[in-house]
């Protein structure tokens, strides 16, 4: 018995299946795109830097007497302590590295799609908004978190081996979440920032500008109010102060600006309320399709 | 019945885009026209499960409109009108992560895209990233992203704009293929006519949110009065003459094809013994039926 | 009529990337459909005719002059571009007067102009809306306004049908057979067949960088020796009529349709057949439905020359 | 030549003026203006100190950031925004001298910004020498800041332009020169400072020395006045210059 492929278009057999996670294939292609990006792989790894440089400094403090010639200042580098996991998580370097990353995966996650009109193809899919916008922010989870929380558990971990007892642990219980709560904040605001400036343009060439130069304007707005005003309420106009003031909070540490530190909390939380509305009214069902 | 809808309306703020549209249809493919602003695209939405309609409601593929969207967009495919793809992405990547956000298993898809991207051409192209397909190729694209989930019901919006003679055929035979051999309901939405007329064996005319014309295309096209087109070469002054003295009224059209109104007791072979008397040779013979441009011209009442 | 477009081995590539190929051609007044699959070197031609972009070799005069740089003659010509791109954020009359400024036109004559050309793509009522708002065919007509406001000798046009409606379409048709019946040279460059054939039986047909065709299609389909003509017959007694056609030496080929009342014959002698196909449908009482060629069109002779 | 160049620049002014992108910057160039406002309550009494502050401003705000985001912007896009909005052909085709298109966007841009940051520039400066409303030698520093800054505009721009004729990815590039290079060079020793533009800005500006900011300043060795002036017009012609020979020369082909 001998039979010929049917020519022409052939049906798929197979079912079509309920996804518990109908968002991750959106995160999965959106950190494939990243990657593919030039220059990625040099700028992802030069941020683990600031991580290296703390991990040596765990290994120094364990090794103390060796190093003795070598240390004069530094002392909080060594003493291993919330203020050290402070000074890590909120040193300039590591938010700029951030941000340089924001640039490389966020930027294009709305505005390529607004660029290319991909919207449609989306949404005529059972897909709806919130899973659209869950892929995309897990993009910026995935990265911020490997340079928050990872790096994080790994200083902490290997403190422990290190120091071959759980001194760590016992001493300072709350440590680890806060370790966890300092990354889940910068993470979270991370996304909404990245995404409302995404969805605000269609040229990536212009998120970009805007990602990089709010972050560092922010700051030049402090440095020049900070001038004229001295009030230090007026750090609540710098991303960075922000970061390192509810750092401080976190991890317990005496605060950098002399205001309630809540304040800050409750401007990027707020950051994070106006993008999620302007998100949710510029991608709309109906403009879909034109 | 595979789309069926009952006295749809709705309308953006005070411009009301749909007012009371009755459709129904099945199987093969069916055209669907009207001037820009009659309605179709809200009609699409509507369809889509992006919009919902003010009044009225409607099925498709038996999935209540307002209600199972998701079940509908589970199993329709849609190509949009604009050029719509993700740069960066090369197209196999492309299609298979479509068919994966329509519930497709990762594995599946993955197969499947490659089958797809044969299918509609794009088969030695299918590693290349999209950023370098020309407009023909994303044309192309968007065709397979449609079908990869194996859709039932296929809605195209401007398939052949932008892809070349040769594209538009390619195209036009997949349609052919799709609609015909494959039991796939295919709703075209285009403005160029002589497609939806190699396509299509139903048309739906919208004009101003309502259904100015629904049909089979044989049936809307069909003149009751025998009119004939003829080409002849040869002297066609002695040939009209000869004609009118028949009865016949006759008049040319631009690129010198000649319409001959008979009179019902008449016999067309009399056209014939007219070519022969007046040494003419009849090369095009063809009882006329309004083309499908005319036909939209009087459903949407204008010149 | 002398030719207002001539051009000389022109030919023009980028890189190694082949655009056009020693074409030497002239373009009379009147409308030339230009045609090619995508790639063939269609709208290097046109950047070349536009002096948009230099030819390597050779040359195109228009009017007898070189156009590379003669910033005169441009004022002679009207080019509609392909893409759908226009300066979003000003009115429809706004991007007219702008345009037509440049032309060095005094202020009064650019308003009364730009009314004109809204006037005759009907964007008159839409004037003063943004061209952001506008829909696709809107943007489309406005674009054919901006190639005609400055009443050029000469109109180029891209793709002008593509995004209007079939009355859209009409309309355009309409405008651009005036046009031509003012005496104006129009070159127009479409995928869509059937509307080029709605428009002119003339055509330039380009391929891989070459001029393949040139001329009046149904010329050109004669001189296509390789693909004997197709003639396809419906009456109720197929079998019988092809009886009396077998014999004949010019017959090549007798198929019978599936549906048993149609008959197609390949021959090479149209005009011997079809004497022969009068006279016996006069002799036999036989009822002819129709009488059609399939393929003596401009689908047909593209698909023979450029090859499936 | 100068017809097309004034119809090119009546054209593209308005519409610049048009485009949201002038909104977004309309605001950032607002700012000293509110500072000003602030200042003008805080420091009710020291007027003296408000001059130092206001120098302040104006360099960091200004010089450093405002002019060159302006700059960089619309600099970039005279050239990138027909090609990568394909809207090129509308002026090819047209009987207009490549140069002039150049010059014309040229004019058309540095004058938008220019228009932009003297609104700024003179409410704020004006709100802050309020008791001084009346002298003379007020209006005579305004008139010198906004030459300063108009120089400025027009050199950064010329360069900017010069960059978007040829580069693919100019804004990156513009960064990278108006941030790194412009501010980096201040710390470099001997005659490498003549290499930047903002070199001779500054030279151009009073010399204050005692300012907060004077971190800035205290490598500056200025060069004289005059000599600044010509360089910085040499510096937009050259590069004008240079933007429409390459614009002329360069055939751009839209991927079709």
């Amino acid at each position: 018995m001998a039979t010929i492929r049917e020519k022409g278009y052939s049906h798929w057999d197979g079912a079509l299946v309920e996804r518990k996670l109908p968002w991750w294939p959106i995160t999965r292609t959106g950190i494939q795109l990243a990657f593919r990006r030039k220059h990625f792989k040099f700028f992802f790894s030069v941020s683990f830097l600031p991580a290296v440089v703390f991990l040596v400094g765990i290994y120094i403090s364990e090794r103390i007497e060796d190093f003795k010639f070598m240390i004069q200042g530094s002392e909080n580098l060594i003493k291993i302590n919330p203020a050290f996991f402070k000074t890590y998580f909120t040193n300039d370097f590591l938010l700029f590295m951030m941000v340089m990353l924001l640039v490389f995966s966020g930027a294009g996650l709305i505005a390529d799609d607004l660029k290319h009109n991909a919207l449609q193809l989306y949404f005529s899919r059972p897909i709806d908004k919130k899973d659209y916008f869950l892929g995309k922010a897990a993009v910026i989870f995935f990265f911020i978190l490997a340079l928050t929380l990872v790096p994080g558990l790994v200083l902490f971990v290997m403190k422990l081996v290190f120091s071959g007892n759980f001194k760590l642990l016992t001493s300072y219980p709350w440590l680890l979440p806060a370790i966890i709560g300092y990354s889940a904040l910068l993470t979270v605001f991370f996304a909404f920032y990245t995404l409302l400036l995404s969805a605000l343009s269609k040229n990536r060439r212009y998120v970009t500008i805007l990602i990089f130069a709010i972050y560092i304007f922010s700051d030049v707005v402090y440095g020049i109010t900070f001038g004229i005003f001295r009030s230090p309420y007026v750090a609540l106009f710098s991303l960075k102060a922000n970061f390192q003031q509810a750092g401080a909070v976190i991890f317990g540490q005496r605060l950098p600006y002399a205001y309630p530190g809540y304040l800050s909390f409750l401007v990027l939380f707020g950051i994070c309320a106006v993008s999620a509305a302007v998100l949710h009214r510029r991608i709309r069902g109906v403009e879909v399709i034109k | 019945m595979s789309l069926e809808v009952k006295d749809l309306h709705f309308s953006y703020g005070k411009i009301a885009a749909l007012s009371g549209v009755n459709l129904k249809l099945d199987g093969g493919a069916a055209g669907l026209l009207g001037p820009n602003g009659a309605g179709k695209s809200t009609l699409l939405r509507i369809l889509l499960g992006f919009l919902t309609p003010a009044k009225g409601d409607g099925k498709v593929l038996g999935y209540d409109i307002r209600h199972q969207r998701p079940l509908i967009r589970r199993s329709v495919g849609y190509m949009p009108e604009d050029d719509c793809f993700i740069a960066g992405l090369d197209a196999v990547s492309f299609t298979s992560y479509f068919g994966e956000l329509s519930g497709m298993p990762r594995q599946e898809a993955m197969k499947r895209a490659h089958e797809v991207l044969f299918y509609v051409g794009l088969g030695e192209a299918r590693y290349r990233l999209l950023d370098t397909y020309s407009a023909g190729m994303k044309q192309r694209l968007k065709l397979a992203q449609a079908l990869v989930h194996d859709p039932k019901l296929l809605f195209l919006d401007e398939p052949t704009a932008g892809l070349d003679p040769h594209g538009r055929q390619e195209v036009l035979e997949l349609i052919k293929d799709i609609s015909s051999a494959k039991d796939i309901q295919v709703l075209i939405s285009s403005h160029i006519l002589s497609d939806i007329e190699i396509i299509c064996s139903d048309v739906v005319i919208l004009n101003k949110g309502k259904v100015a014309a629904q049909g089979k295309l044989q049936d809307l096209r069909s003149i009751d009065y025998s009119l004939f087109e003829l080409k002849v070469t040869g002297d066609e002054g002695l040939f009209r003459r000869e004609l009118e003295s028949l009865g016949c009224r006759v008049d040319e059209t631009e690129d010198r094809i000649l319409k001959v109104y008979m009179p019902a007791e008449r016999d067309r072979m009399e056209i014939f013994r007219a070519a022969a008397a007046s040494g003419v040779q009849v090369r095009h013979f063809v009882k006329s039926q309004t083309s499908l441009e005319d036909l939209f011209a009087q459903t949407v009442g204008v010149d | 009529m002398t030719a207002v477009i001539e051009t000389r081995n022109l030919s023009k590539w980028y890189g190694n990337v082949l655009g056009l190929s020693d074409v030497s051609l002239g373009i009379e007044p009147g409308i030339t459909g230009l045609l090619g699959p995508n790639g063939a070197g269609k709208s290097t031609f046109m950047k070349l005719l536009t002096g948009q972009l230099k030819p390597n070799i050779g040359s195109v005069s228009i009017f007898g002059r070189r156009i590379w740089n003669d910033f005169g003659t441009f004022a002679k010509i009207g080019f509609c571009p392909e893409s759908d791109a226009f300066y979003e954020e000003i009115s429809g009359l706004e991007f007219l007067t702008g345009l037509l400024s440049f032309h060095g036109f005094s202020k009064a004559e650019v308003r009364a102009r730009a009314a004109k050309a809204l006037d005759i793509v009907g964007l008159t009522g839409d004037k003063d809306r943004k061209i952001r708002g506008y829909s696709r065919g809107m943007r489309q007509r406005v674009k054919f306004a901006q190639a005609i406001a400055h009443d050029p000798e000469i109109i180029i046009l891209d793709e002008p049908l593509s995004g209007l409606d079939p009355l859209g379409k009409r309309k355009l048709i309409h405008l651009i057979k005036d046009y031509r019946d003012q005496g104006r040279t129009v070159l127009v460059s479409s995928h869509v067949l059937p509307e080029i054939e709605a428009m002119t039986s003339h055509i330039i047909l380009i391929h891989q960088g070459k001029i393949l065709a040139q001329g009046d299609i149904h010329y050109i389909r004669d001189l296509i020796e390789a693909h004997p003509h197709v003639i396809s017959i419906k009456c109720g007694d197929p079998r019988g009529l092809a009886a009396k056609f077998v014999n004949e030496p010019y017959v090549l080929k007798i198929l019978f349709g599936s549906s048993g009342d149609s008959l197609v014959v390949e021959t090479h002698k149209r005009d011997a057949f079809f004497g022969r196909l009068n006279q016996v449908v006069l002799e036999s009482a036989l009822r002819v439905e129709e009488i059609t060629s399939p393929d003596d069109n401009l689908q047909a002779v593209f698909d023979y020359l450029v090859g499936k | 030549m100068l017809k097309t160049i004034r119809e090119v620049f009546a054209f593209f002014f308005f519409l610049g003026k048009r485009s949201r992108k002038m909104k977004v910057f309309f605001l950032l160039s607002l700012l000293p203006v509110a500072l000003a406002v602030l200042v003008r309550i805080a420091f009710a009494g020291r007027s003296s100190e408000v001059m130092s502050v206001f120098q302040e401003i104006l360099m960091v705000y200004f010089l450093q950031f405002l002019i060159i985001i302006l700059t960089l912007f619309y600099g970039t896009s005279v050239c990138s925004e027909e090609i990568e909005g394909k809207t090129l052909p509308y002026l090819t085709t047209r009987p207009l001298t490549k140069g002039g298109i150049i010059i014309g966007k040229f004019a058309a841009y540095t004058a938008l910004s220019a228009l932009m940051v003297f609104v700024s520039l003179a409410a704020s400066y004006l709100i802050m020498s309020f008791e001084k409303l009346g002298e003379a030698a007020t209006y005579g520093a305004l008139l010198r800041y906004a030459g300063v800054l108009l120089l400025g505009l027009m050199a950064y721009t010329a360069l900017f332009t010069f960059l978007g004729t040829f580069l693919k990815k100019s804004i990156l590039v513009g960064l990278a020169f108006g941030f790194g290079w412009e501010t980096a060079i201040q710390y470099f020793p001997g005659s490498t400072q003549r290499f930047s533009i903002v070199h001779y800005l500054k030279s151009l500006l009073p010399y204050y020395s005692e300012g907060k900011f004077s971190i800035l300043m205290f490598r500056l060795e200025p060069t004289s006045p005059a000599v600044a002036v010509i360089v910085l017009l040499l510096i937009t012609a050259g590069f004008l210059g240079l933007a429409c020979l390459f614009f002329s020369l360069k055939e751009y082909m839209f991927e079709d």
